[in-house]
């Protein structure tokens, strides 16, 4: 036995042989918050207010506050009438909910008249005819949703025209309704007293 | 940091990685720790996916969650279900803020930086479409579970109390409904009562630990915790507080349950209790009698249940299930019970109990008061017929 | 089904698929549902990542989990901490077997697919490695929460309990330890005692929902409730009963604990209670004085976390933190305080209290007893400093 | 107002407009359970044996049952000297461990031999020379896990002539040892009496 231990060639090494954490490690850096607005450099309580975020402007409640309501709160400025709403129907909706307004099985998009006096049979057929209670419904969808593929495109005139010509084909008004934020706000829609309320728990 | 070992290939299921597969793993290293670039993905073995009911519109869709293959109760968020209106947008967190405004004292714009500054909670919820199941009213119609009832699925949800921005906002006394508005394309808007807002409601911008997945409402939703998922505006952009409601499309011609008398019922927000068999399940084969143990999920929208029931005889006897802890408020609670088979027909089914004591109705009793024609809020018992040669098919017993 | 959308690209942070960002996300529609493929991803917005320390081998090497930007309990499974001995084995769960054999009636041999028959549990637990913090005994050393904190994560587990397998296989009187041996290039090894086994120990295929990832021992690991991670063996393909500890590798040379005195403990196998504050903590800024969240999460091996407290003076005085429900049995638990930063020097600390009445000590308390060669189990409190332009840093204090 | 409604043209459709679910919706099928063995077909129970599984065969756990314990169970047939284990070290060992096993930082490799006497001090170095407390360890880890990139790799008489080697080195053995299952049962290792029990809790 010439060699009896190699301890003295052995470098000293610390726990876990871990190598020594000199310099920068690459640790990847935690977010830290931010805080973008001077203005709410207010003290902070603990309860009430944090002092956290800062005034909404009226500008930019406006440009987002697009709901129409049933009270007609909401609807803009502006008007249009059945005629010009069959322009802009026949040239930015009928491709996809049909001449006759039937709907379009393959486009997913649905009827939007028909349907009157099915509700309480086994084809139930729901249109904006048929079924929806409040005209600012169909105000407001339109304007913050069709036509599908270029949602929000609408002018206020555009949705005026286009509802009213809807409306028109359903019916619910005559085919010279023009409509504008005052006339809306009297449609009266057939199935307005149609809904009830939740009735559960309690019921089935 | 990139991937430096394999990548996402046509031959790998969504969401994993192909590797060559080692003949010995004992026998040459794996491959090295990190080659993920830093986050990881699941196995190449495994494939369910979230599945889409053919609707005609890809814009306006949804996919389910594939419930059969889950385990547990927290869904895996890459396998979430998806209810979209206009696709799912891609928006930069640095960018979004939230307006909160109407019937406030102080209108408030908060970026997300602010959102994540406020006081947080962390809960586990589920969401339930209450468009699941809208297409077993009549027939059994899907084959799986993930057809029948995968619009739900649990999460662990964190972000802020919607309660404590409206403090901070400072609500009015005639304060009673608040418009809850998205970023999509749909701009999707839904009406929120002012108690369920002031109670549990979270604008929510972190799941299962990390940030909201871009489906689920990137970078914030609300969550409502026990209310039908479609009232979980996601791509939160707007609060409007009001003294009415706005009745929008998606309240007013969708999202109400049509009555056998043509009536139609408004704002059914609450999910009811439900519960389902996830194993066995639809189109699933049972190789041979023998000892199985029958799963399933268990939740209900107005707070704990409290109990499960099973029968194998399509509803004649039926036995208490084990609830496996955590049982969580508004959440899935996975409930098990031994089983065995005995090679002879059987008709499963599970019926849960809530904390109010409102027990799961059968589809007769359903039926009765709502006819079939109501879409929305299907919740009667399931029932899963278990032929002789072990098939398992979706039925009506 | 093909990913027909975007892709993984050089560009997107790991994890994440790129798409263009809409300049206005409401007026076109967003990308169609299921272009993932039918399992999603995260936002390309979300950047974290889990992190190497450099050791000097890639093969056995760990990575931590980004504490800092978690939230609630859950670790997403991207983001799971690892430690390899032998890099990630690629295995097919179709071939993979478990056998156990030694003191037992029958040995037994169990493929996947009888594992997934038998009756399981899913329950939150955490798994910590011993080694988490082995940087800090003598000076801070590493900057984030992230190095300072990183191996340890939490998951929804399930599997089969370990002990319903072995008393199908029978185990004789004389048992008294189990080795459990992977599959992995080091067929890692570790001795587990008879009662940790017949007690929680779970054989786990499923980590939050799914299966389990890759990194965590696909198709199967070893799940030790409240023991040092290293135990918790994962790609597991064998259990030993035996009258005796095997006295491997890993429990002799490595996580044994080096005293001041040249004696060194075997088996130290619990989890000691712990706790950090994870908001804000080390290498954030704050950008100024005001409201902040202080956030933080608490683990025990020894069971339920029941008091959390917080300083922010040092340890001089502590205040009483919330602890967030669901608050579980080894599991990891978050804690939140709300908290005034005035702008001053401050240094921030957590206590934690397990429902067995430990406390968590303070560094000096424990180096005092274990010396700082000890390598494992470095449980103290953890101190932040505030500095008054608002720069937090890791500090011994 | 020609036109009423269209309510005749539309066609009928029923709950949510959903496609007539006809023929196969491409739903994915779930995982059945599989079966593999028809050996455990016996009557299973609720509660002690569920039936699942089969019995591993002798030579299932043959093939796979490695380790090596303290009182030298496991230990294979075969030996090797402290001079064919220099061979081994020198071709398959020595790139990561070095020439003299002092360990070799960038490969990560620890030392094998050396720290005798540093356990106490503020410089531990621990080896299996300065540390293991069994030599069973050695053979089983060598066995299982050495060569780092082509483990298990090693003959039972590779494994026991190398690990002579390292014992050599490290003054554990003379140099003229030999080892097989039973020579190797009877080393005594610098450290044996080295470790305690864990303390907590109860204490720090
Ligand atoms: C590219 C196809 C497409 C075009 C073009 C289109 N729509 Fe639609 N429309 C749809 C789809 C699809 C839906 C259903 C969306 C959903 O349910 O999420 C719909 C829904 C509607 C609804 C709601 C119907 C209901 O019963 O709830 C109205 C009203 C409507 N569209 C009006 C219009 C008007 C007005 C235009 C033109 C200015 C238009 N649409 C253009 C596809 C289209
Ligand atoms: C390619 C590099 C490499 C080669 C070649 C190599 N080793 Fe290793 N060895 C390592 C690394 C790295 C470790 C530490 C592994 C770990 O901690 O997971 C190690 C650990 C060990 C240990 C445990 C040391 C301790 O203190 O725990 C022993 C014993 C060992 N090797 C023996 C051998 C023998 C004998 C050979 C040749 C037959 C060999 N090694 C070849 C890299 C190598
Ligand atoms: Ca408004
Ligand atoms: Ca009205
Ligand atoms: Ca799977
Ligand atoms: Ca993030
Ligand atoms: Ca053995
Ligand atoms: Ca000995
Ligand atoms: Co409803
Ligand atoms: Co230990």
């Amino acid at each position: 036995q010439t060699e009896t231990s190699a301890s003295d060639a052995a470098a000293a090494r610390t726990v876990a042989a871990l190598p020594e954490p000199v310099g920068n490690l690459e640790e990847p850096m935690p977010p830290s918050p931010v805080v973008e607005d001077a203005e709410s450099d207010a003290a902070p309580g603990l309860d009430a207010s944090f002092g956290i975020g800062r005034p909404a402007t009226k500008e930019e409640i406006a440009a987002i506050d697009i709901d129409v309501m049933p009270d007609g709160s909401g609807l803009p400025e502006g008007s249009g009438t059945y005629a010009e709403g069959e322009t802009v129907y026949v040239e930015q909706c009928a491709s996809c909910h049909g001449d006759n307004l039937e709907g379009i099985k393959e486009t997913g998009a649905p009827a939007l008249i028909g349907g009157r006096d099915t509700l309480a049979t086994d084809k139930p057929l729901k249109t904006v005819e048929s079924y929806w209670p409040h005209a600012s419904t169909l105000f407001d969808y339109i304007h913050r949703a069709m036509p599908l593929h270029a949602p929000g495109s609408l002018s206020a005139d555009e949705v005026y025209a286009v509802s009213a010509y809807i409306l028109g084909r359903g019916g619910i008004l005559p085919e010279d309704a023009e409509l504008n934020a005052q006339s809306f706000k009297e449609i009266e829609m057939p199935n307005a007293d149609g809904f009830v309320e939740d009735p559960r728990p309690g019921a089935m | 940091l990139l991937l430096s070992g394999g990548r996402a290939r046509a031959d790998a299921p969504p969401g994993a990685i192909e590797y060559p597969v080692q003949p010995d793993p004992t026998k040459e290293q794996g491959r090295l720790i990190l080659d993920d670039g830093g986050y990881g993905s699941r196995s190449q073995f495994e494939s369910e996916i979230r599945w889409r009911y053919p609707t005609d519109s890809l814009d306006s869709s949804w996919s389910m969650t594939p419930l059969a293959s889950g385990h547990g109760i927290i869904t895996p968020s890459g396998l979430h279900f998806e209810r979209h209106h206009g696709g799912i947008p891609t928006i930069d967190p640095a960018t979004h803020t939230l307006i909160i405004h109407g019937l406030v004292d102080k209108p408030l714009r908060l970026t997300m930086a602010d959102l994540r500054r406020m006081p947080s909670v962390s809960r586990i919820h589920f969401i339930e479409c209450s468009g699941n199941g809208l297409t077993e009213w009549e027939k059994p119609t899907l084959k799986t579970v993930q057809g029948t009832h995968g619009l739900t699925s649990t999460s662990e949800w964190t972000g802020v109390l919607l309660s404590t921005v409206l403090k901070e906002a400072g609500i009015q006394d005639s304060a009673a409904w608040i418009l809850a508005e998205g970023s999509d394309a749909a701009v999707m808007t839904r009406s929120v009562p002012i108690d369920v807002a002031m109670n549990d409601a979270i604008l929510a911008y972190a799941q299962n630990g990390e940030a909201l997945r871009p489906e689920q409402g990137y970078p914030l939703r609300l969550l409502l915790p026990g209310l039908e998922g479609n009232t979980h505006i996601k791509w939160l952009r707007r609060l409007e507080v009001s003294d009415k409601p706005f009745m929008t499309r998606e309240e007013t011609s969708k999202y109400t349950d049509l009555m056998p008398d043509g009536t139609a019922r408004l704002f059914t927000l609450e999910m009811d209790a439900k519960s389902v068999i996830t194993f066995p399940s639809g189109a699933m084969k049972l190789p041979r009698p023998g000892f199985y143990e029958i799963s399933g999920l268990a939740w209900s929208g107005r707070g704990k249940i409290v109990k499960v029931e099973v029968s194998a005889d399509g509803g004649k006897t039926w036995t208490e299930a084990a609830l496996q802890e955590p049982v969580l408020n508004k959440s899935h609670t996975r409930f098990r019970m031994p089983w065995i088979w005995d090679g002879n027909e059987a008709v499963l089914q599970s019926r849960c109990t809530d904390e109010t004591g409102y027990v799961q109705p059968t589809l007769p009793e359903l039926v009765r008061v709502r006819g079939t024609k109501s879409v929305y809020h299907l919740n009667a018992i399931q029932s899963w017929h278990v032929a002789a040669n072990g098939e398992v098919t979706n039925v009506h017993a």
